[in-house]
């Protein structure tokens, strides 16, 4: 299943894009279990999710918590704690 | 029952126009406007981006617009929220809850400010003086005002 | 800092302007405008009329005014109240409190309005559509909101 | 000594008439003994400040409590509780 993954703020910076598609390996579940896969695919990325107990999610523009399913979710979107308003 | 996200600015006497227009049941309307200051933390501020992620944000912001119309009776409500580049003095968020009276109103309006800040997915990066830029860290602040609710 | 006791109407935009201009200092201004409503206890209201005792209204709203800033970082406050005979859908009355933190704001706002409600020296009467006028009578929430703080 | 007395709202109306001038008698020295001295002066006072606990007053533009003394106040003034805002 192919999903759109987003990054927002100094995530964006860190990953070096805004979005990218992918196709969800097997074994990946859950929004913690996407991390762990994502920061095997290069440095950028190990750098991005580094700071443990930061990073916010949304699947389909909905706030989650990391240990959500990603189920049949077409876009997943990880980014810092917002500073809007 | 009105949520924008948009680069431009607002208007607030036209807001508050459309809210009230032809009506005489709202007695009380509050108004809060979020202002990009030119000093933080001691930092001289030239400029401020504000990144969004619009869909989400619309999204987000009309589902928190809902949740304050189910805990108070409000008549109207209206949330702007500007994103882009914008230089100190210049309207950053507006929102406006109009009721029968006052303190559904007053409630209303800070619970609105007070979830927006933690929940809608905008995140401010500041540019110092020198040229300097860094994204703002969030505060636990805004989770506590948050979670008085 | 700025009191006002007048007939005729205000701008709401012209007075956050006149807080505002030429500052960078300000992050959050919280405005609270009462509206006359049509409607009061079931009752249809076609004016309401506001008497004063006008000297000791502003002398009233300036204790009021003092008393925010001394409890709240204000960088700014207008109070504006108007008398004489309103219809459904006019405004009445008009608090502006800026600062560099929204809570302020909101606090300071919610404070003038609940103290000025039981402390300005103004009275309301109604009109009903009959063309029965009576006197509001104040209500005991009024005293127990201005108690809170 | 000669004071302002004025009266606001529904206490204007019973009483009829928005203000006037009063030397103050000997014996009356607050507030509580000049609402006595003016139930005194006809039906329409007597009426108007007969709702006990209601009547609020202020001196020289300023609230106090019915017993309150008025001493040098030169203005004084009646009225029902606020209706304001």
């Amino acid at each position: 299943m192919s999903v759109t993954i987003k990054y927002f703020a100094w995530l964006r910076e860190r990953v070096g894009k805004a979005e990218e598609d992918m196709i969800l390996p097997a074994g990946v579940n859950t929004l913690t279990e996407l991390i762990a896969h994502l920061r095997r695919q290069g440095e950028e990325y190990d750098h991005a999710f580094a700071t443990d107990g930061v990073i916010r999610a949304a699947l389909d523009k909905r706030h989650v918590p990391l240990d959500a399913a990603i189920g049949g979710a077409r876009e997943i979107a990880f980014f810092p704690p917002m500073t809007g308003g | 029952m009105a949520v924008s996200v948009q680069t431009g600015d607002f208007d607030i006497a036209a807001e508050i126009a459309s809210l009230t227009a032809g009506r005489t049941d709202i007695g009380a309307i509050v108004t809060f406007t979020g202002i990009c200051r030119g000093q933080d933390d001691g930092r001289d501020v030239v400029a401020l981006t504000l990144e969004t992620y619009e869909e989400m944000a619309v999204a987000e912001l009309s589902r928190l617009e809902e949740d304050a119309r189910s805990r108070w009776p409000l008549q109207g409500s209206t949330i702007i929220h500007r994103h882009g580049t914008m230089q100190p003095g210049d309207n950053i968020v507006l929102v406006i809850c109009a009721s029968s009276h006052r303190q559904a109103a007053f409630e209303a309006a800070s619970f609105l400010m007070d979830y927006l800040k933690t929940r809608a997915p905008f995140w401010k990066a500041e540019e110092a003086a020198g040229g300097e830029k860094r994204w703002i860290a969030a505060k636990a602040e805004d989770d506590e005002a948050a979670d008085r609710w």
